[in-house]
């Protein structure tokens, strides 16, 4: 046996020895790709990566990485309308993947098992004032806390959140998640003042000795439009009507109310009138459905509760009880034109909900603050025309969403915190974007996504629970994995599986692959069957 | 165990003895009866351990055989002629890879036309294969060569072919004493493979080898061929030792001591040579035979002792080289240095035909007296052969020459093969 | 069917693996201990789909049995490019004999194997299209009727690939090889012509029948191990797309072969004793076209823009993709 | 009987079983000590058509393979075959000849053929009869090879009965014994044979 037969007798060895990578003119490279959701999210969150850790089942770790962002998921996960999804590659697969409702379920069980969010750094010796406790301000004193500088929060109103306390209503956001959300900034140290308003900005920040600030004062001054109206007629703003909802007694509307507006606003102000007991809720806006810039979800779910749309429609007279309307024509630029048709409708009460707003005449001191339009004027770093004074949220011109203000209160603390520290600020540099042309889709399994379920219409109207249930954790964890991880290795094994020459290594759970350029041929298998667009060839370099 | 017995029933005896582990079969005659007995032994449980495969052509017979082989298995199959045509690139295969497989040659002539009887065509046409070839002069030296073919292999890890004249002895009831099994447990041993598949340590067999070593690998071959001469003859002694009975070798000479004439064959025609050198003998004439058992490797050295002398040679052969001439001759010839002109081929005993003992003698006094040219063929009807070239050269259209050739001879009715001695 | 669905997770069904997939479910592909019964350093051309398919094919038999496999290999790309002199490939016992008789020598080891008692110790044959529908069809045939315990593997790449593309009596209609130049009034490969050797090994009745692609590698590694769980002659045709003979782009090998079985062109099922017991549906239809277009083989199909300039061809390999859609039931099925 | 080579060539049609017939001669003579050698024509013939066996005795080991040219006893197994080339092609004045029919020599006409040969030593005997009447079957190579026996003494009954029974065990063998042992006696001729007499 020790003697080798002729026809082997050369002793034939592993082709091991042969090192067929020399054959390659391009070379495989691992990447990671920006994910639309994380590129479409105003707060900036890392979708994608929570998502990854939360269909693992890491919840805990899932939540970590959200608050690296956004404190306040719970809220989150009930008042963004979701750019994420919107952006999201899986919509033109089948149906987006339910981010907001997955981030609701991270929020709510944070908040159910006490996670804390991070420690503070160390004191940085500096002192910002941060002016209006609304998303904007809350997210810019957790992040500036989180950077190790001392912020003073004051609020004019009695309570902490702004416009999500005083102007969503509670049926889309119950106040003990706003609550625990909103505690669990200030204890992280926070010097709250509440019922405190700032007239004199300058003043102030002489006052307290702080070497900074940020403005989130927000948008609270409702227009008004004018409209022909007999004395009697009763007449209210929807941001009044919002915000007494907070307070002892609910206003009374009656049983007819009309509601003259297509924002969200006048959405949550119809949905409030039934509420309230309104028998009918109808909302009046001039232009059309499409032209409407509330959000589907909103009047969707305004319709399912029977609030009433009246398209192309102007209120051009009020008198008691009884409105007149008349009907409007789209011209070719899309605007609505009058038509002389007029409507007559019932009305007990007539809400506005015509925009807001903001009243920044705290800056009045400071000259090189500019204010256009209503709104302060900031710059990229979202600092205004005074060094270290920097404007967040809706008092800006920036898009009035919570998610957008959370957005620029991080932006503000990191920006303000490079100011504070005399370093330009840095921002990291964005990766390329992970296209649905990017994705081999094949390998998704076909999932459709986890209608969220929602408090039956009938039970609506008495109350003010909430309309959105929350995904029990099944769902939530389904929901999570049918995230495609646009962009970003998620380790399904495919190059290792599917490369014709073995070169591709795996390193073991969490360590991803690299390639054994020993025998690579540069086919490019590994990148065409990648479900997720995370290898990209270049050429070799000879 | 003396028995009479038919020559195939004797070697599927021996066959069995040896305890193979595959046997694979293919019809073809004349070795059908060898393969049939061993199968019934299969079936019956007479032969306990062995797998029987009935294949779906020679080729596929000894491809199965490789791969038994291969795997560390005693492998055995059986064919003739056309079957050993159609199973060729196997044949060099199983040499190349030295599979130590062992395999009956019932001989017989290759076609067209086609011709179902004695030559040895076939054996020549698979010369070249990287086989051992031995060649049994009767059945009892057929029976004993098998025994010896598979301890052969095995030693020197290569495929033996034994060769045996078809129905002249495949079909043959005669005397055989046919080693026992205890006999051939004492001759035998387990089959040790060189190479096997065994997942244990695997091994790649039958990897692509280019030019780099192509020519080393072949020589290698040559080399372990040239070995197997050493090891034929040991084989034999010990055969003779444990069985008691010499039988198989290089060469098997046969009173060519100061003979002036040796006629040299191969396989069951020598017996009658050997009558014809006694009948010569007894008339005065110094005449002797030399057969040679070993065709493949070739015993150079021993056919050259055994002729050392200037003795007229006669090579009597049941092939040939179409265009040359012999193909034994060549191999004799190249034994004595070269060609030489004491050296005459005669060519007979094709597809089946008889040589008689009348003809041999008038082969011998022809070679005593320089009367025999260097290409003889035996018998030949010269007649019928220039009947068929005229009519050959008369007519363009002249048709199939085998048939033309039997209307001329009158053939057609089933006669006595011979018939034209 | 044979490939689990795990609708749960991402790519459950379909990538080779998935961190969060049970072991179990996990492909053998995507398991870092794998066999990697043909490893690196062989010489098949960049994107080969019969280096894929082997390894695929190989890999399971090898988990399957627990590495006790005997391997026998046909002459052909596969025996050629894993045994670049002086080295081999093969991380099994393997065996390359003859071009035309990788399904008798697994004949003989099977035999041989069945002499010696070691039950434990399978055997499996591989062979390309021609060595399998051509050369070695009696032999392939015989071990049918023998049911003999031999799981036989055939990589269809439609052609002679080895010998620079020459026409198989796999070759699908229309396709240009090497003998079958794509010139004169019917380009290609004539219609009509070839034969489907699945169908064939079912009407001998032998155990297990099953074709796959190298592009649904569970459904494939499936195969293998029912395969191998069966005793007795078994045949899986797997379907490898060959960058060289197909005008392909090397990248594209597992979409060639997922398109090849989504236009229906190429039925995944098997079969039990002659008898369809399952067949893959299809799951995202798409039509021949999309399929013919990425191939060279087929480029006299089209026209210098890109258009169909042969519909007429065209439609008579949808046709055949339809037949095949209606024979194997490929838009039914379980989903 | 002493003799220090006996050859025998049969004729027959397929079927007939002469190629056994002559293998069972050989292995009769072997029990009786002797060297034999029985080989066929080796055709490639099916049943009916016609073919040749041979069977050679001798005292010493028979190495020559060339067919019989001068047998020494010629079995005819059908007479048809008389019409169809020289049966008794090379048989000397010595020779036996035994012809399988139930009719009368003398209409076979070989009167010519055979002149010089011994009459006593050309026998006819209905084999096929007798098979039929023993075995129930056509086929009457065992009652040839008890004829043959009875004829020229060449092997005793006994051994050819031992062969019978060898190669046809059960009841076949006993049936063909039986027929062969009648045959035997009906042809016998004790006194001119040595050696060997009817059981």
């Amino acid at each position: 046996m020790n003697e080798l037969p002729f026809a082997i007798s050369l002793e034939v060895g592993s082709s091991l020895a042969n090192r067929t990578g020399s054959w390659r003119v391009e070379r495989p490279r691992y990447l990671d790709r920006m994910p639309p959701c994380n590129d479409a999210c105003p707060a900036g969150e890392n979708v994608q990566r929570w998502l990854y850790l939360a269909e693992e089942g890491d919840y805990e770790r899932a939540w970590r990485v959200l608050v690296e962002d956004n404190p306040m998921p719970a809220i989150m996960g009930r008042v963004c309308y979701r750019p994420c999804e919107t952006a999201c590659n899986r919509g033109q697969l089948d149906e987006a993947v339910g981010i907001n409702a997955v981030e609701r379920f991270l929020g709510d069980l944070a908040i159910e098992r006490g996670w804390r969010l991070p420690e503070p750094a160390p004191d940085s010796g500096a002192r910002v004032l941060v002016v209006g406790a609304g998303p904007g301000g809350l997210s810019a004193t957790y992040h500036l806390r989180r950077l190790g500088h001392t912020v003073r929060l004051v609020e004019a109103s009695s309570a902490l959140g702004g416009m999500m306390r005083y102007g969503i209503p509670k049926y889309r956001l119950p106040r003990a998640a706003l609550d625990a959300e909103v505690a669990r900034i200030t204890e992280m140290g926070v010097d709250v003042e509440l019922g405190t308003p700032v007239r004199d900005l300058a003043g102030a920040m002489r006052a307290g000795g702080f070497d900074a600030a940020v403005l989130a004062v927000g948008a609270q001054l409702a227009h008004r439009a004018y409209i022909a109206a007999a004395d009697s007629a009763r007449v209210l703003d929807a941001v009044s009507l919002l915000r007494s909802m907070e307070g002892e007694e609910p206003p009374a509307l009656g049983r007819r109310v009309v509601v003259y507006g297509g924002g969200d606003t006048a959405m949550d102000a119809a949905r409030t009138a039934r509420r309230l007991g309104a028998t009918d809720a109808i909302v009046v806006y001039r232009r059309t459905r499409e032209k409407m810039p509330a959000h589907d979800v909103e009047v969707e779910e305004a319709a399912e509760e029977g609030v009433v749309m009246k398209w192309l429609s102007t209120i051009t007279q009020m008198e008691k009880g009884r409105l007149v309307l008349e009907k409007m024509a789209l011209d070719e630029h899309g605007f609505p034109q009058p038509t002389g048709e007029l409507e007559v409708l019932q009305a007990d009460s007539v809400v506005l909900a015509l925009g807001q707003d903001a009243d920044l005449s705290l800056v009045g001191g400071l000259e090189d603050v500019v204010v256009r339009h209503g709104a302060l004027e900031v710059g990229d770093d979202l600092m205004t025309g005074h060094p270290g004074v920097f404007g967040v949220g809706d008092a800006t011109s920036a898009e009035r969403t919570v998610t957008t203000a959370i957005g620029q209160g991080k932006a503000a603390a990191r920006a303000a915190h490079a100011w504070l520290s005399g370093v330009p600020l840095e921002r990291p540099t964005r990766h390329e974007l992970a296209t649905f042309e990017l994705l081999n889709t094949w390998y998704y399994d076909d999932a459709p996504k986890t209608m969220r379920r929602r408090l039956e219409p009938a039970r609506r109207t008495g109350t003010f629970d909430e309309v959105a249930v929350g995904l029990d954790e099944s769902d939530a964890l389904f929901e999570a994995r049918r995230c495609l991880s646009c962009g970003n290795c998620f380790e399904c094994d495919n190059c290792f599986g599917v490369c014709p020459d073995n070169a591709v290594i795996k390193l073991g759970t969490g360590r991803r692959y690299e390639f054994d350029f020993d025998y690579c041929k540069g086919c490019g298998i590994c990148l065409q069957e990648c479900p997720c667009g995370a290898i990209v060839m270049e050429p070799e370099e000879i | 165990m003396l028995r009479q017995i038919e020559g195939s029933q004797a070697v599927a005896r021996v066959v069995a003895a040896c305890r193979p582990e595959v046997v694979c079969a293919y019809p073809i005659t004349p070795q059908t009866h060898i393969v049939e007995a061993i199968g019934a032994m299969v079936k019956s449980g007479e032969l306990p351990g062995c797998r029987f495969i009935n294949v779906e052509s020679e080729f596929s017979a000894l491809s199965v055989a490789i791969g038994a082989s291969a795997t560390g298995a005693r492998a055995y199959t059986a064919t003739a002629s056309q079957g050993l045509l159609f199973m060729m690139e196997a044949l060099y295969n199983a040499a190349g890879l030295g599979l130590p497989i062992v395999m009956t040659l019932a001989n017989r002539a290759v076609g067209a036309p086609i011709n179902i009887w004695n030559d040895h065509s076939d054996a020549m046409a698979a010369r070249d294969a990287g086989w051992i070839q031995l060649f049994a002069r009767s059945n009892q030296e057929a029976a004993d060569l098998h025994a010896q073919a598979f301890r052969l292999a095995e030693e020197v890890s290569l495929p033996v072919m034994v060769c045996m004249d078809g129905f002249i002895l495949t079909h043959a009831f005669e005397r055989v004493d046919v080693a026992t099994r205890e006999q051939i447990e004492a001759f035998l041993p387990p089959f040790e493979p060189r190479q096997v598949l065994d997942p244990a340590a695997p091994v790649s067999i039958g990897a692509m080898v280019g030019p780099e070593a192509f020519e080393e690998v072949r020589y290698l071959a040559h080399a372990r061929h040239l070995d197997a001469l050493g090891v034929i003859e040991s084989v034999a002694e010990e055969f003779a030792e444990v069985v008691g009975r010499k039988s198989g070798g290089l060469v098997a000479p046969y009173r060519t001591q100061d003979a002036e004439l040796v006629v040299i064959a191969l396989g069951s025609v020598l017996g009658t040579i050997h009558e014809v050198v006694d009948e010569a003998r007894d008339r005065g004439l110094r005449v002797g035979a030399l057969g040679v058992t070993t065709f493949r490797p070739f015993p150079l050295e021993a056919v050259r002792d055994a002729l050392a002398g200037d003795a007229r040679l006669v090579v009597l052969e049941k092939a040939f080289s179409s265009g040359f001439g012999g193909v034994l001759s060549t191999d004799i010839a190249m034994a004595l240095g070269g060609a030489t002109a004491r050296l005459s081929t005669v060519v007979g005993g094709l597809g089946g035909r008889a040589i008689t003992e009348t003809s041999l003698r008038r082969v011998v006094d022809d070679a005593l007296e320089g009367r025999l040219g260097r290409l003889e063929f035996l018998d030949l009807d010269r007649a019928a052969v220039e009947r068929e070239l005229a009519h050959m050269a008369g007519d363009r259209r002249s048709g199939p020459i085998a048939e033309n050739v039997l209307r001329a001879i009158g053939a057609g009715t089933a006669g006595i093969a011979g018939r034209r001695a | 069917m044979s490939g689990q669905p795990v609708r749960f997770f991402q790519v459950g069904s379909f990538a080779a693996g998935n961190r969060l997939l049970p072991p179990e479910l996990r492909s053998v592909q995507s398991d870092a201990t794998r066999a990697n019964a043909l490893t690196s350093g062989h010489r098949a051309c960049q994107g080969c789909g019969e280096a894929l398919g082997a390894r695929y094919v190989l890999d399971t038999a090898m988990r399957a049995t627990q590495g006790r496999l005997i391997a026998v290999n046909a002459t052909g790309c596969l025996e050629v490019f894993t045994t670049p002199y002086p080295q081999t490939s093969w991380r099994v016992p393997w065996l390359h004999s003859l071009f035309a008789n990788a399904a008798s020598v697994a004949t003989g080891v099977a035999s041989a194997l069945e002499a010696q008692g070691r039950s434990d110790v399978r055997v499996l044959a591989q062979a390309g299209d021609g060595g399998t529908v051509d050369i070695g069809f009696a032999a392939l045939s015989g071990l049918f009727e023998r049911n003999d315990d031999v799981l036989y593997v055939c990589y269809d790449n439609q052609a002679y690939m080895n010998t620079g593309v020459q026409r198989s009596g796999a070759t699908p209609p229309a396709a240009r090889t090497a003998t079958t130049e794509a010139v004169g009034p019917e380009p290609g490969n004539p219609f009509g012509q070839g034969k489907n050797l699945p169908l064939i090994a079912m009407a001998h009745g032998i155990p297990y029948v099953a074709t796959a692609t190298v592009a649904d590698l569970h459904d494939l590694e499936a195969k293998v191990f029912k395969a191998m769980s069966i005793h007795g002659a078994r045949y899986l045709h797997v379907l490898v797309p060959c960058p060289l003979g197909w005008g392909s782009a090397p990248a594209a090998t597992i979409e060639l072969a997922r398109l090849a079985k989504e236009t229906g062109l190429f039925a995944v099922f098997e079969s039990e004793h002659g008898e369809l017991t399952a067949s893959s549906p299809i799951r995202r239809p798409v039509p021949v076209e999309a399929y013919l277009r990425p191939q060279t083989r087929y480029r006299h199909l089209f026209d210098d823009a890109g258009e169909v300039g042969r519909p007429d061809v065209v439609a008579r390999l949808q046709a055949m993709a339809d037949a095949n859609i209606a024979r194997f039931d490929l838009l039914g099925g379980e989903r | 009987m002493t003799f220090s080579q006996f050859q025998v060539r049969f004729h027959g049609r397929g079927g007939q079983g002469v190629v056994t017939a002559a293998e069972l001669l050989s292995v009769a003579a072997f029990y009786e000590g002797r060297y034999s050698q029985a080989f066929p024509t080796f055709g490639s013939e099916r049943a009916g058509a016609p073919v040749a066996a041979f069977c050679r005795i001798a005292e010493r080991e028979i190495r020559t393979r060339a067919p019989i040219i001068r047998p020494d006893a010629v079995v005819v197994g059908d007479p048809t075959l008389l019409h169809s080339g020289d049966l008794f092609a090379g048989i000397g004045r010595e020779g036996y000849v035994l012809v399988n029919t139930s009719g009368d020599l003398t209409d076979l006409d070989l009167d010519r053929r055979l002149a010089g040969l011994r009459p006593e030593r050309i026998v006819a005997l209905g084999a096929t009869e007798l098979a039929l009447q023993h075995l129930g079957r056509p086929v009457p190579n065992a009652v040839l090879l008890g004829g043959l026996a009875a004829l020229c003494g060449v092997v005793g009954l006994a051994s050819v009965e031992r062969a019978i029974a060898e190669r046809f065990p059960g009841p076949v063998g006993t049936a063909n014994q039986r027929a062969a042992a009648e045959a035997y006696a009906r042809v016998a001729r004790p006194a001119e044979l040595t050696g060997a007499s009817p059981d």
